[in-house]
């Protein structure tokens, strides 16, 4: 009999984790994922732009102008790196705090601007709350709030592809917290037994709200759980984005090899709120963030792109107010829009309404309104 | 036409869908090899290799989440929960996931599949093979929810589920799967969704009934002509969305209402039908409707019969109503 | 007496009921430090240790499966599940074993625990934080269901449905979690399961209605009022097993039943309402009973005001239904 | 990245597994659990009594007078093993296939009869199916026969007693197939978070009705999926008796020590068919079954008892003899006794029956009698 042993899951990356961009800013070339510099360019402007709307959509909130946002400060190297390995015909099934992947994969900013005021042009037509959008057209799964649901449908859309034979992954995203989820047992079990292109990206920010990773389980690290479904399991530094990068795309090419699923746990940390609704001040010491501080994602590739004179002060400059710029208009533009017109709360409930909701819908459109305003 | 029990009606249903199209796949506990514990997906693995009939892992959650992900890429599952009692571990998939897919994404994603599996009892389950569970899907929008009972109308209404755009959820009354024969077309037809029939006419009281419960109710609607009163049996096929213009059509003309489910009696489908027509017809009402229904505890093994709604408690019923 | 909101008036029963009973633990996500998302339990990881106020991995199955195991034990859980729509995970050990448990053993193995949740629109959550599930829970025989509509009738029956012999699921109506306010002893009371209160009185029609409807209801009435129409308004607060005694009372005096509730009209609990009452009044009844209900849609993000059967939508149906 | 290897499930035990009594009828001192003489033989009778009561109950089924039996054919050194090994006060979470046990802790042969009839005197009121009794006296609840749902309960269990500093353990029986439930996934996970007392018993007797366990999971073995909740997990020859009793009595130790739970994958056959509704002709070969026969847990012991002289021909015919006789009297009381009175089907819903109930109950009785016999 073995005994487990322990080790703080929030630590700083320990020694299995894959690390690729060092400390002196040089890049390690056992898992060098080889990216050219323009591609370095843009991962990172994905990154800053990320962060930026972060802070932006934070502040509407703050001003009451949209109901909620659930950011991904800390996170962006892990969001972005993974979403940018994976193919444009591979699909994405993403957890809640993914949208730079999604802008990143062509989702528009008006489109999600849209989604976050739930106004008549939102694509999800004001049904769900800010941050719950929806892109078939770049691979980008309908967003749902309960946790962990997901990884099941993830798995059983590649099964689906290598049933018919289409060269095809999937990629889930996931939190340190989802790992409990019956969704998670599931989905990693069957990927498992029927060897099915998905790669299960498990980011491992520390915490499920106010939840620790060591509440959420006492196995040494999440990357090991993949034993339990004979599906490999790899740690990486989720804040180097060429290491998070790297793996992905490995585990990729080994799902389209046709050898199966691959769980990765990416290590990093919520440096924020779990959203707009939480103070983590009530359960953490602001002084937990020192150790990740130093250790930004963004910050790290930034001094990797200086180092090479590939970026600076006014190209960050430029990048901002460019960005700015255009949140602004897709601000004005969905504040200028009215709410979803009230017929559409019966639409797309089934393929063409039944008659007990056609009639819903005419007793509900002859009735009063509600008072007070929407949106 | 061949004579087949509902079993086999239901096995040539599936094998006529996967026939025809490419993306039927049938899923689910023991439904490959051995061909169901029902046997009634015997000879598909034979004919369509384990690619399209997959004996899965016992987790209904896992089954019915992969078939969603299955469904947002095209395929068209049909999955077997291997009796309806297992179902609730998939409840979530089936409530937040599968029957809001189409909304939520502003029918970008419709999420199509039809979930099968034996309901009821009668055949010495206790209560963990005898669950009728119904209601529990009927209350969440964007499920529809069919029940057959009989061999035609099992074929045609599943290959109408499958061929319908939206989740179905496909209760077989595994009490009849046997005993329930009849004759049944070769190849392709449906029955079409949201039809129900009148088995049985008459103008004294209307009789809804559905699945195995529906030979009770015809044999006290027999009992019941011999003193007289002429009870018009309603099978309701689909139980949702309902056939609402034939029952409303029949009360009506009857004045009087007996709905009859095996399910326990609070919020079940019962009160929906009563409600239904409670609001819709009351001033044709001449007496008060009535449940006769499982009642409100798990279903008993040694005592199945007297818990079930059968012919001996649907009979007073339907002559009291009739009569008062 | 000191005045408190719901979210203070239900950790005031926490607080009571741990301190005089040792076997009660309260477990669930975000409980412990943080005190809930809602702050519903907050305190409580302070005064009574990690032992008792448990943070819970994130898995709503694994929260009630080993809750039931506590109570076999004979601890009394009160498990929090943060908010309703994320209980359906859970759900199969609700059903087939926390509300079969005391039957299926013969009395053997009572299984007692109270799950509190949160139900209801009205906060901005969209179809995953507004659901209000309880008929999916009345459904099934051996659970009651208890929905408070104030800070009084929260602490007081919480405290009563831990002190209940049976699983108890405690529904909270979270848009008036800190709008509804008032009056709340201290100490000890209970308010008992089973009793509805007539919270306005009147004679031509019936209201009933539960949890944050209730003010809506009552909004109504008062706007009803003053066009020479008096509607009773009945708080039920215990959903099942209902005070039919009261409902029977009331609607055989004003012959017309009005019911409001959140939840989407097929299938909910105001079909079983309307049943029960048809059943048993019917010839009291002088117009069709009438359902105001949520709609048979997922819970809407923006449009939830429309979607909610708020005071506006009540009031021409109350008006109606007292003169048709 | 490191590839997960497979191995056929169903092999005889390889190299990491426990085992104790030799080929040569040696007993391996490194676990010996150090049994008595005596004890030996109390269990050698019990695995005996077991295997000839699935006798006589397959015969009753099949003759029509019970309505259903599920056998343990092949896996009762596991069962009984590992129920031995638990002390007194702990308390045992079965699954279905697990009566040998149930009567070894004491529940009366009688009470598991009139059970299997479901009659009037049957403590569980005729309302399960056979097979599904309840014996609260020794620690055994309540079966179910939804697949896992003992196993988050049995760490409940475990959990209330430990916050009650009362020094208990639950042993929770499962089969391979329930690895793959929801209930397994949070039970040993918040077992292994909580540290809580509870040894997880893995019947891995090759199937789940027709599904093999290497359909069931890709991992290598059952054992290491508690690599996934920081639990240890142990293999152990789940036909090797005194190997069994020696690693769940180390289990319990743990446990009970404060170092948490333990699961083990007792490796063993299912020899006959899932149950009398189960026809294993339909998927599997009947050479599956010859490396086993060999192997078979009962004979093992009864030539190492024989080698020691403590057993021969004429102590097993009348051990035979004796639970014949015994079985053969509870049946017959059983057959005499009436099914439950109607009344009792609506009793112990709730403590007190309420209104509807009383109504519903009153209706019943007033009404007329179901055609046909019951029970
Ligand atoms: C099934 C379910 N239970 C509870 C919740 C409430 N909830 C929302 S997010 C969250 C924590 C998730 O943590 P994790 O998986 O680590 O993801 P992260 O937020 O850290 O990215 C919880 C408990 C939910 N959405 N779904
Ligand atoms: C949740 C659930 N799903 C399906 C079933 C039907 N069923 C009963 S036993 C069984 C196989 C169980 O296999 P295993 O866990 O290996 O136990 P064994 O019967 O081999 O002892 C199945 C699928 C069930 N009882 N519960
Ligand atoms: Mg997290
Ligand atoms: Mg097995």
């Amino acid at each position: 009999m073995t005994t487990a042993t322990r080790q703080r899951h929030e630590s700083p990356p320990a020694d299995d984790v894959i690390r690729v961009l060092g400390d002196d800013l040089t890049l390690d070339p056992v898992y060098d994922p080889g990216l050219s510099p323009q591609e370095v360019l843009e991962l990172y402007r994905h990154m800053v732009t990320t962060r930026l709307l972060d802070e932006r959509l934070v502040g509407l909130q703050r001003q009451g102008r949209i109901g909620f946002h659930v950011g991904s400060l800390g996170e962006e190297a892990a969001i972005l790196g993974s979403a940018y390995a994976m193919r444009k015909g591979d699909w994405l099934f993403p957890c809640y705090r993914e949208f730079g992947a999604a802008l990143m994969r062509g989702l528009e900013l008006s489109v999600f601007v849209h989604n976050m005021f739930g106004n008549a042009k939102d694509t999800v037509r004001g049904r769900q709350m800010p941050d719950h959008y929806t892109c078939r057209r770049v691979g980008w799964v309908s967003i749902s709030s309960p946790v962990g649901t997901q990884i099941t449908q993830g798995v059983g859309f590649a099964w689906g592809a290598k049933i018919r034979k289409q060269d095809l992954a999937t990629l889930v995203y996931f939190g340190d917290g989802a790992t409990s989820s019956s969704d998670f047992h599931s989905g990693m079990n069957f990927a498992g037994v029927f060897k099915i292109p998905t790669v299960f990206f498990c980011r491992n920010n520390g915490w499920a709200i106010s939840v620790p990773t060591q509440r959420q389980t006492a196995s040494r690290t999440l990357a090991e759980k993949g034993a339990a479904y004979g599906v490999p399991g790899v740690r990486v530094d989720g804040n180097d984005l060429f290491a998070v990068v790297s793996v992905v795309k490995r585990a990729l090419e080994r799902g389209v090899r046709g050898e199966g699923p691959t769980l990765i746990e990416a290590i990093t940390y919520r440096m924020g709120g779990h959203s707009t609704s939480d103070d983590p001040n009530r359960y953490r010491a602001s002084e937990a963030l020192e150790p990740w501080t130093s250790r930004d994602p963004i910050g790290r590739v930034r001094a990797y792109l200086e180092k090479h004179n590939q970026w600076d002060g006014t190209a960050e400059e430029r990048l901002i107010a460019e960005v700015d710029q255009r949140f602004r208009e897709a601000v004005t533009s969905a504040e200028r829009t009215p709410p979803p017109a009230l017929e559409t709360m019966f639409e797309d409930v089934y393929a063409r309404p039944p008659w007990h909701l056609a009639e819903q819908r005419a007793e509900r459109l002859a009735g009063p309104r509600a008072p007070g305003a929407h949106g | 036409m061949p004579q087949m029990n509902m079993v086999q009606a239901i096995n040539d249903a599936l094998a006529t869908a996967m026939r025809s199209d490419e993306r039927v796949v049938v899923m689910g506990e023991d439904v490959g090899k051995v061909g169901g514990v029902f046997r009634v997906t015997a000879g598909l693995f034979d004919e369509f290799g384990d690619e399209r009939v997959i004996d899965t892992p016992l987790s209904e959650n896992g089954i019915v989440g992969t078939a969603v992900g299955m469904a947002l890429y095209g395929l068209v599952p049909v999955v077997e929960i291997q009796f309806s009692d297992f179902i609730w571990p998939a409840y979530d998939q089936i409530v937040n996931e599968l029957a809001k897919f189409r909304y939520r994404s502003g029918g970008e994603y419709p999420a199509k599949i039809v979930i099968r599996t034996p309901v009821g009892g009668g055949i010495r389950g206790g209560h963990y093979h005898s669950q009728h569970p119904e209601a529990a899907f009927i209350h969440v929008a964007g499920l529809k929810v069919v029940c057959p009972s009989n061999p035609h109308d099992a074929k045609g209404l599943l290959l109408a589920s499958i061929a319908d755009p939206d989740p179905v959820l496909f209760f077989e009354p595994k009490r009849v799967y046997r005993a329930a024969k009849g004759e049944v077309p070769q190849g392709a037809y449906t029955v079409p969704l949201e039809s129900a029939a009148i088995v049985r006419p008459g103008r004294h009281v209307t009789v809804l009934a559905y699945g195995a419960m529906l030979y009770e109710a015809l044999d006290a609607a027999a009992k019941a002509s011999a003193k007289g009163v002429e009870a018009e049996v309603i099978d309701l096929r689909t139980l949702w969305p309902v056939d609402i213009g034939t029952i409303l059509e029949s009360v009506k003309r009857t004045g009087r209402l007996v709905v009859v489910h095996e399910a326990p009696k609070t919020c079940g489908f019962g009160a929906e039908l009563m409600s239904l027509v409670t609001e819709r017809a009351f001033y044709h009402l001449e007496a008060p409707p009535v449940r006769v229904t499982g009642f409100d505890t798990p279903f008993p093994y040694t005592l199945e019969m007297e818990y079930m709604p059968l012919s001996h408690r649907i009979l007073p019923t339907l002559l009291d109503t009739a009569r008062a």
